[in-house]
């Protein structure tokens, strides 16, 4: 569009309704801190905006031996912290470790498993990792125990930012709330309750960012914040739409100006309790699969979603297009449960997240599943206690994951089988919640992630498929309902395309969305 | 009790406010015979094509709920909650509440003291809290919700009624019971509690319509009646945000509580002037 | 003299009732000329309230004035616009209340309450006002008057409160005074003091006077003409002395009679019998036995554990009482006489001996209490307070019966109708409530209510002040016959010196909670050793008219 | 008098501990598991058992409440598990807002109630008492997330007279107090009009028309602090009551308090949090109460402690 053009400069209002948790990238691990802290801070390397192309940033160049198993990384000589110091490879030793100290108290740790001496580090019995070293300021060698194809990935993640050590073990457990980073953004202003206010970082070694900064606005309802947004006072109202006014939104003439939505790495699912009578019979679990009326429930959220048939979201390498998984048929539901000798079904309880669309949701699933005979009572919960209840064996048989579905930290299948469909997960307090945990497929997926070389790339996807495709076939531990599609509601003076508002890896790329002249 | 009809009859608010109860009574009770629909049905036909919830129309009456439910229906069955919740739960509380401040007001002193205490830490305390853990330790059940809300509302009433009895026991009556040898059992229920009742009433009705919604907010927070059950708090509860673009959905079961909590206030009003004799003969 | 100040014709005034319209004031004249005093007598109910409010237009909402003209010197009062009645209220007219206790705002100071007055009407500045309330306190004789203007209500005795009511009625220099039974409230000492008050001021100010009482004998001291009303009705108008002496109406002439004379019983040991009964033969060992009781309120807990120990109500009180006799216990308010009379019930904490008929109460729990109280009973000053409001008359009677588990109900509905046949009610009377009597009715009723349990003593606490003359004497009356008929012993409560005298066997004069006086009747009436007692009985209204304006009496104590 | 602040003092103290106690237990059988929230989405057993012992979550029960309590005294509330931020400064940052909103509250309702208390007093059984005691009625039943969201779309969104969210200039506060007052006007409205009617039937008020004062001088001046007695010990338990409200208010149009702090720390079992809310504004209210047994006597001198 003509007026499309970047305009340099111009700062925006950004609303969230939860105050701001933490923006320590080693904690920080949701919906709205994430972009943030990604915007605060650099990584070695990161994505492309809106793609989910791996890209240098700190890192100039980098190397892999051919085993998979050593990385080695040269620093750009740019980079510097927001406190004026130069960014070293000693600073991204040090941060990684920090990660995974449990010391740090955050959910980082898992995901560099595969660095030599994380293991160490972790229980508390090692202060640094072996894996990691830093020969001179500018170079950093990772050795990893296996190789992992996921591990560029994984370093791109907001966990593996750098961070300035000094300032760290200054503030203390106070880092979140005053963070030093080295990312495009810089941290001016937060003010508890009301508002963080940011501000382009002027000698960020990267190009610069279009906005000379951002305020964001918390404790703002959702509802309002759309008012708000329409009368121009708001930029991006970073809850989305919530459903009561969405279709309002939707139909208004102003809406292709207001509305970005766009699918995401995401998949809204029923775990099943595989561990549970009767619900550990397989045909009970596909019965359940066959029961639910996706294309109803679809509706129920005004459309904002496709109906799922598999594990995987359709973007997402790896996803089966061959795979429909199981079509919505309740008299072949009605028999598998007289296979399995429950004609006159069984009662159990679905446990589900109290914030609206959700518990509309489970009562549409609870339907459904009564026209199998099946009499799920639903408990509708703070999400905290849906997580609790899920991650407690002998607690949630079925657990509606909306609200809480999983997102992919990064654009790689064994991402969706680790802590949700992996042994790994199947803990106390765990991820996990069907309890799913079968040895062969374990042994698949760890094959699959050592092929690790580029060329191996396709082959590997491939492989993740056909596992994710027969866990679902043969064992049914979920009954993905969705894909839900992110909606961002922006104000018309807002530019730049979709997948800066909704990216794949960091939800809203700040430093690339700009303003319109 | 024939006086109490004629001087009912008299004021045309009352008639009306008790014909209201009666039919909402009714409606509780006859709820299967009456619905259109079963209130938990989810008739495909229940959204337009958007998934938007239906406005009042022919077929359903009063339109249908953002899950396509049929709000009559949902209305009609909801009336059994809410007047558990409105007349049970609410009179429990105000039951409790007399009873605490009629004692910490009738025995001054160590006893009374400790008592009013007592609800000065209830009235301190978060009783969303309770209401939390109750939801996650027991089993969620309307009686859950009723203890709950007893447990939470009875605290005003009984610091009322604690002053007013502080008033009533230095009156010269109570001193001439005592001189005649009755008990405190007896003074208390039968010379103290009886004039207790105008206040007593007042507050139960004005409690009727705040607990229902109270109710909601239970429900939303895991306690009490779950979904698919309806009540007419969480009926709005649901539905609140919605009130722009299904305003039905929010502005006739408020009007149903407002009409019903009303109703029971006139009621009341007009029981509260029967039952005290010193209102016979009086303009 | 001039024309009248202030002269009401044909006043009618009609109450709006459930059933409609009834009239409580019909056809009402009389006149006032400045410088007079024109009393309004009449028994309870007869309008004379409802009279006085018609002439400030403060009549209550429920109160609809028919016909009538109320003329202040030339001008109407009863078209007048709101603004200019205002400007007549306390400013032209000032009026004074029956209740002292409750007439005055609790929660404003006495001088900001009288100096109010003073800025509406003459505009003066505050410290002017104040000034002036100052002035109007001291002309009120009232002790330490700089410092009242600073205290509140409940800081002041009954006595001093009336003063301040009047400094405020007068503070304005008003035409005419209306006082509603100013002193009815009062100690016999403390009328006497605000009756000479009100003559003095009258005599500085020359305001004219409507005086309200139902008490002759003050009309006898204070009135120059006197109206005496009826049910609504003016029955008979004329100077005091032709009403006095020559009263034409029966009615008139009832209430006249009905006034207590003191020192009409002088000469007899034991009050006049009033029935046929043989007397009992007095039993030596008494049905109460009292020695050394004290005392001490604010012991106890009260509220919130609040309460300072304070000085002991009654101090170290003796005595005793047979069966069939009467002790009269007189003294000025404050003195300790209901104080006693709880005690000797075992009502209150006390230290000392109390034994009723044989058992020693001190320190008995209320179980125990409870056959102790079939033997003693209480009757209490204001029957009103004393009847729960919510309990039908019958049940009230038959509540002692059902207590203590006397008969079946069939028995016990025959005793209340018994009982109240025996107070001179009728039976059916039963199923009404108490605000449906009379105030004599209903002492009556606790009368009988206190009679149910067949108690060998009776304590009556101002029994009979409550109520008014004519009905006073029927009450008294009744109390002597049981008493002959059922050997009652009595302890009777008054500050009214005439009804001991009637009722009492033995007196005992308190004050500061001490018995300063104790004797029989004889004793103490006819040559009291006490200057106290003395003073009681002189302070006690004749109704022989007074000639002239000068005070025979010399006025004692100063509250 | 001093004694009996003493006494009330140490009666509020014990209250606190009291709460502080129970809020403690209930928090501890809250079925959620803060250390696996903490540990997050793909921890195995072991981090979160590391993360169970940083937190201390694994002593025994009464040790946990007395290192809760030690801290207390020193003024430490903990640290959040989400925020990861000492809660004492959370909890500070949102007080002042709060009581901002909750004294605008007590105004407009007390400001209200009276008036109509008032009003409806004097014309009672009159068409307009009936009126207003209807509305009162209507106050008192409706559901404040709505009425919150109607002011905001009629006064802000559509006119455009007050800002429609945020805190700051004295425009902000409006909307909120009103929403929050509205409940409570009905009750106090309610009680003003029986105790306005009691007082007006006062020999003393007639007293004052004696005077030739003017009605309204009668009412305001006479009959009016009369009939506060009772309203003031009602304003103590208020607070109390308010809390809920707050809650939504704050959530409706951002205010930044503690009703959202709390609401948060709920959805999101952030115990730390919440105890320190449940202690705060248990405090507020204790104090509430304290407050108002001690003003009581200025208004009232027959309560004066000589
Ligand atoms: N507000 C009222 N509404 C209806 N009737 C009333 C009202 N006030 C007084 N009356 C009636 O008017 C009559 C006269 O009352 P009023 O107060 O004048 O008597 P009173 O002569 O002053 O008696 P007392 O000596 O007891 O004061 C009584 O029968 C009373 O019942
Ligand atoms: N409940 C009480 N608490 C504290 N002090 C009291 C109480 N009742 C009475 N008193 C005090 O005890 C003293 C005696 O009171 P009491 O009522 O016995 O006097 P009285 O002779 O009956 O006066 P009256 O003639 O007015 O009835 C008074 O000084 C009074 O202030
Ligand atoms: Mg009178
Ligand atoms: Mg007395």
């Amino acid at each position: 569009r003509a007026d499309d053009r970047s305009s340099q400069g111009g700062t925006i209002v950004v609303t969230y309704q939860d105050d701001m948790a933490t923006l320590d990238p080693a904690i920080g691990y949701d919906w709205q801190n994430w972009s943030m802290i990604n915007s605060l801070f650099s990584r070695l390397v990161d994505y492309k905006f809106g793609t989910t192309e791996i890209v240098p940033s700190l890192a100039d160049s980098w190397t892999i031996s051919p085993d998979g198993l050593v990385y080695t990384f040269k620093l750009n000589p740019k980079a510097k912290f927001t406190n004026g110091r130069k960014v070293t490879a000693a600073d991204i030793k040090y941060s990684i470790e920090r990660s995974v100290n449990p010391k740090t108290q955050g959910p980082a740790g898992g995901f560099f498993h595969s660095i030599v001496g994380q293991d160490k580090m972790a229980d508390g019995s090692a202060t640094t990792i072996s894996g990691i070293e830093a020969p001179d300021d500018s170079t950093l060698k990772f050795t990893l125990s296996q190789p992992d194809a996921t591990f560029l990935n994984v370093l791109a993640l907001n966990f593996a930012s750098v961070v300035p050590k000094e300032v760290v073990e200054a503030e203390g457990a106070d880092f979140g709330k005053k963070p030093v980073g080295s990312g495009a953004f810089k941290l001016e202003e937060w003010v508890p309750g009301q508002r963080l206010v940011f501000s382009r970082n002027v000698d960020y070694f990267r190009d610069r960012p279009n906005l000379d900064g951002f305020k964001v606005e918390i404790g703002q309802e959702p509802l309002v914040a759309i008012l708000r947004l329409q009368k121009g006072e708001v930029d991006i109202a970073g809850d989305g739409i919530p459903p009561a006014k969405y279709l309002e939104i939707k139909n208004s003439p102003d809406a292709k100006d207001l509305i970005v939505d766009r699918e995401q790495f995401e998949t809204s699912y029923i775990t099943i309790n595989t561990t549970k009578k009767p619900l550990d019979d397989v045909r009970v679990r596909k019965a359940i699969n066959m029961a639910v009326n996706k294309d109803r429930i679809v509706r129920i959220i005004n459309g904002r979603a496709t109906p799922a048939n598999q594990v995987l979201p359709p973007l997402m390498p790896g996803y089966d297009k061959a795979y429909k998984g199981y079509a919505f048929d309740v008299e072949g539901a009605k028999k598998l449960m007289d296979e399995a000798g429950l004609k006159d079904g069984f009662s159990t309880t679905l446990y589900a997240m109290n914030t609206d669309p959700n518990p509309r949701i489970a009562q549409a699933i609870q339907q459904d599943l009564a026209a199998i005979g099946i009499k799920a009572e639903i408990k509708a919960l703070a999400q905290p206690e849906v997580i609790a209840a899920g991650g407690n064996k002998d607690q949630a048989a079925l657990t509606w994951s909306g609200g809480m579905g999983w997102i992919a930290d990064f654009p790689d299948p064994s991402d969706f089988y680790g802590p949700i469909l992996g042994c790994g997960g199947a803990i106390a307090g765990g991820w996990n919640w069907s309890w799913f945990c079968d040895k062969s497929f374990e042994d698949r997926a760890t094959k699959a992630d050592a092929m690790s070389k580029p060329e191996q790339k396709d082959e590997r996807y491939k492989i993740w498929a056909q596992i994710f495709t027969d866990i679902q076939s043969q064992q049914a531990p979920w009954a993905p309902v969705f894909n839900e599609r992110r909606v961002v509601a922006k104000s018309k003076r807002m530019g730049g395309s979709d997948a800066v508002y909704i990216d794949p890896t960091r939800v809203i790329d700040y430093e690339a969305i700009y303003t319109k002249k | 009790m024939k006086r109490a009809l004629s001087e009912i009859a008299r004021q045309p608010a009352t008639c009306v406010a008790v014909l209201l109860i009666a039919a909402v009574v009714l409606a509780a009770i006859a709820a299967p015979w009456l619905a259109p629909f079963s209130p938990d049905a989810q008739p495909f036909d229940g959204l337009s094509l958007e998934g938007a919830p239906l406005p009042p129309g022919p077929k359903y009456w009063l339109g249908t709920d953002t899950l396509g439910r049929d709000l009559l229906s949902r209305l009609l069955y909801g009336a059994r909650t809410s007047l558990v919740i409105g007349l049970v739960a609410n009179g429990v509380a105000v039951l409790i509440g007399m009873t605490l401040g009629v004692v910490a007001g009738y025995v001054s002193g160590v006893v009374g003291n400790a008592l009013m205490r007592f609800t000065d830490l209830m009235m301190a305390f978060p009783a969303l809290l309770l209401a939390i853990v109750l939801a996650a330790l027991l089993r969620p059940s309307l009686w859950i919700v009723a203890l709950v809300i007893a447990l939470v509302n009875w605290v005003q009433v009984a610091r009322i009624i604690y002053t007013e009895t502080r008033g009533l026991v230095e009156r010269d009556y109570i001193l001439a019971e005592r001189s005649l040898g009755a008990g405190h059992m007896r003074i208390l229920f039968r010379h103290i509690a009886p004039h207790l009742l105008p206040s007593a009433i007042v507050w139960g009705t004005l409690g009727v319509a705040t607990t229902v919604l109270l109710e909601a907010t239970l429900s939303f927070l895991g306690v009490g009646v779950q979904p698919p059950q309806p009540s007419w708090g969480n009926i709005i509860y649901e539905s609140q945000s919605y009130f722009q673009a299904a305003p039905w959905l929010v502005f006739i079961p408020g009007a149903i509580i407002l009409a019903t909590a009303l109703s029971f206030n006139l009621v009341g009003d007009a029981l509260r002037d029967l039952l005290d004799p010193t209102q016979r003969g009086r303009g | 003299m001039t024309g009248p100040i202030l002269a009401v014709r044909g006043l009618s005034v009609d109450a709006r009732t459930p059933e409609g319209l009834r009239p409580v004031l019909e056809d009402v004249s009389f006149t006032l000329r400045s410088g007079e005093t024109l009393c309004l007598a009449g028994e309870s109910g007869s309008g004379k309230s409802l009279t006085a409010l018609s002439v400030m237009r403060l009549l209550s909402l429920s109160l609809k004035p028919r016909s009538g003209s109320i003329r202040l010197a030339e001008r109407e009062l009863t078209t007048l616009s709101e603004r200019a009645m205002r400007r007549v209220r306390g400013g032209e007219i000032a009026m004074i209340f029956q209740e002292p206790m409750t007439s005055l705002n609790p929660v404003l100071t006495v001088g900001a309450q009288i100096a109010e007055a003073i800025r509406t009407h003459d505009g003066a500045d505050s410290r002017g006002a104040r000034a002036r309330a100052l002035a109007m306190l001291e002309a009120v004789h009232i002790t330490e008057p700089a410092r009242r203007m600073g205290q509140y209500p409940h800081e002041l005795s009954g006595g001093m409160r009336q003063r301040v009511m009047i400094a405020m009625a007068l503070s304005c220099r008003p035409k005419v005074l209306i006082a509603d039974e100013p002193t009815t409230a009062l100690d016999v000492t403390v009328q006497a003091q605000i009756l000479k008050l009100m003559r003095e001021l009258r005599a500085d100010l020359g305001a004219a006077i409507l005086l309200i009482t139902h008490d002759m004998g003050v009309v006898a001291e204070m009135a120059d003409r006197v109206a005496v009303m009826k049910s609504g009705r003016v029955v008979e108008q004329g100077s005091t002395l032709d009403i006095f002496e020559r009263p034409r109406e029966a009615y008139t002439r009832q209430l006249l009679e009905a006034v207590p004379r003191l020192g009409a019983f002088a000469g007899t040991d034991s009050p006049p019998r009033v029935t046929s009964a043989p007397p009992t033969a007095p039993s030596r060992d008494p049905v109460l036995f009292v020695h050394d009781l004290t005392v001490t309120y604010g012991r106890a807990a009260r509220g919130f554990g609040r309460g300072e120990v304070s000085a002991p109500a009654v101090k170290g009180v003796s005595f005793e009482l047979r069966a069939g006799r009467t002790l009269g216990l007189v003294g000025e308010s404050g003195s300790g006489k209901s104080t006693t009379g709880k005690a000797v019930l075992g009502l209150i904490p006390f230290t000392g001996e109390v034994v009723i008929d044989g058992v020693s109460i001190a320190g008995l729990s209320s179980a125990e209490m409870r056959p102790v109280r079939r033997k003693a009973q209480m009757i209490f000053q204001d029957p009103y307070a004393s009847l729960d409001p919510r309990m039908s008359v019958g049940a009230a009677v038959a509540e002692p019966l059902t207590i203590h588990g006397v008969g079946p109900a069939a028995e016990r509905r025959e005793r209340v109708a018994m009982l109240l046949k025996r107070v001179h009610l009728s039976p059916d009377h039963a199923s009404r409530y108490p605000h449906e009597f009379s105030g004599g009715q209903r002492q009556r009723i606790c009368i009988a209510r206190a009679l149910a349990l067949e108690p060998r003593v009776i304590v009556s606490d101002e029994s009979v002040s409550a109520l008014d003359v004519s009905v006073r004497g029927q009450v008294l009356e009744l109390l002597l016959e049981v008493q002959e008929e059922m050997g009652l012993a009595f302890l009777v409560i008054s500050h009214d010196m005439a009804v001991i005298e009637r009722m009492s066997h033995d007196v005992a004069v308190m004050r500061g909670g001490e018995f300063v006086e104790y004797g029989t009747r004889r004793q103490v009436f006819e040559n009291p050793t006490q200057e106290y007692t003395k003073a009681l009985m002189r302070a006690v209204p004749v109704p022989i008219p007074r000639r002239g304006t000068s005070d025979l009496r010399p006025v004692l104590l100063r509250t | 008098m001093a004694a009996l602040l003493g006494r009330r003092l140490i009666q509020a103290a014990a209250v606190l501990l009291g709460v502080a106690i129970i809020t403690f237990l209930l928090l501890h059988y809250l079925p959620a598991d803060p250390a696996a929230l903490v540990a997050g989405r793909s921890a195995n057993a072991q981090m979160i058992a590391n993360v169970r012992h940083q937190l201390g979550l694994d002593l025994p029960l009464p040790l946990q409440f007395w290192r809760y309590l030690t801290g207390l005294v020193r003024g430490d509330l903990g640290r959040s598990y989400i925020q990861r931020s000492e809660v004492a400064t959370l909890v500070m940052a949102r007080i002042p807002a709060t009581l901002v909103l909750m004294a605008c509250g007590v105004f407009v309702e007390v400001a209200l109630g009276l008036t109509f208390g008032v009003i409806a007093a004097l014309r009672r059984n009159g068409i307009v008492d009936r009126i207003v005691m209807m509305f009162a009625f209507v106050g008192v039943s409706s559901p404040q997330f709505v009425v919150a969201l109607l002011l905001l779309y009629v006064f802000a969104a559509h006119l455009g007279w007050f800002p429609m969210s945020g805190f700051g200039t004295p425009a902000h506060v409006v909307l909120p107090a009103l929403t929050l007052g509205l409940l409570g006007a009905g009750w106090y409205a309610r009680m003003v009009r029986s105790a306005m009617i009691d007082v007006l039937n006062q020999d003393y008020v007639r007293t004052a028309r004696a005077k030739g004062l003017s009605r309204t001088r009668v009412v305001l001046r006479h009959a009016l602090p009369n009939a506060l007695l009772p309203i003031v010990a009602m304003i103590g338990i208020d607070i109390g009551q308010f809390m809920g409200g707050v809650v939504v208010v704050e959530a409706v149009y951002g205010w930044p308090g503690i009703g959202q702090l709390a609401w948060q720390a709920i959805q999101q079992a952030d115990v730390p949090i919440i105890m320190g809310v449940t202690l705060v504004s248990s405090l507020a209210i204790v104090l509430a109460n304290l407050l108002a047994d001690l003003v009581a006597p200025l208004l009232d001198p027959r309560i004066r402690v000589r």
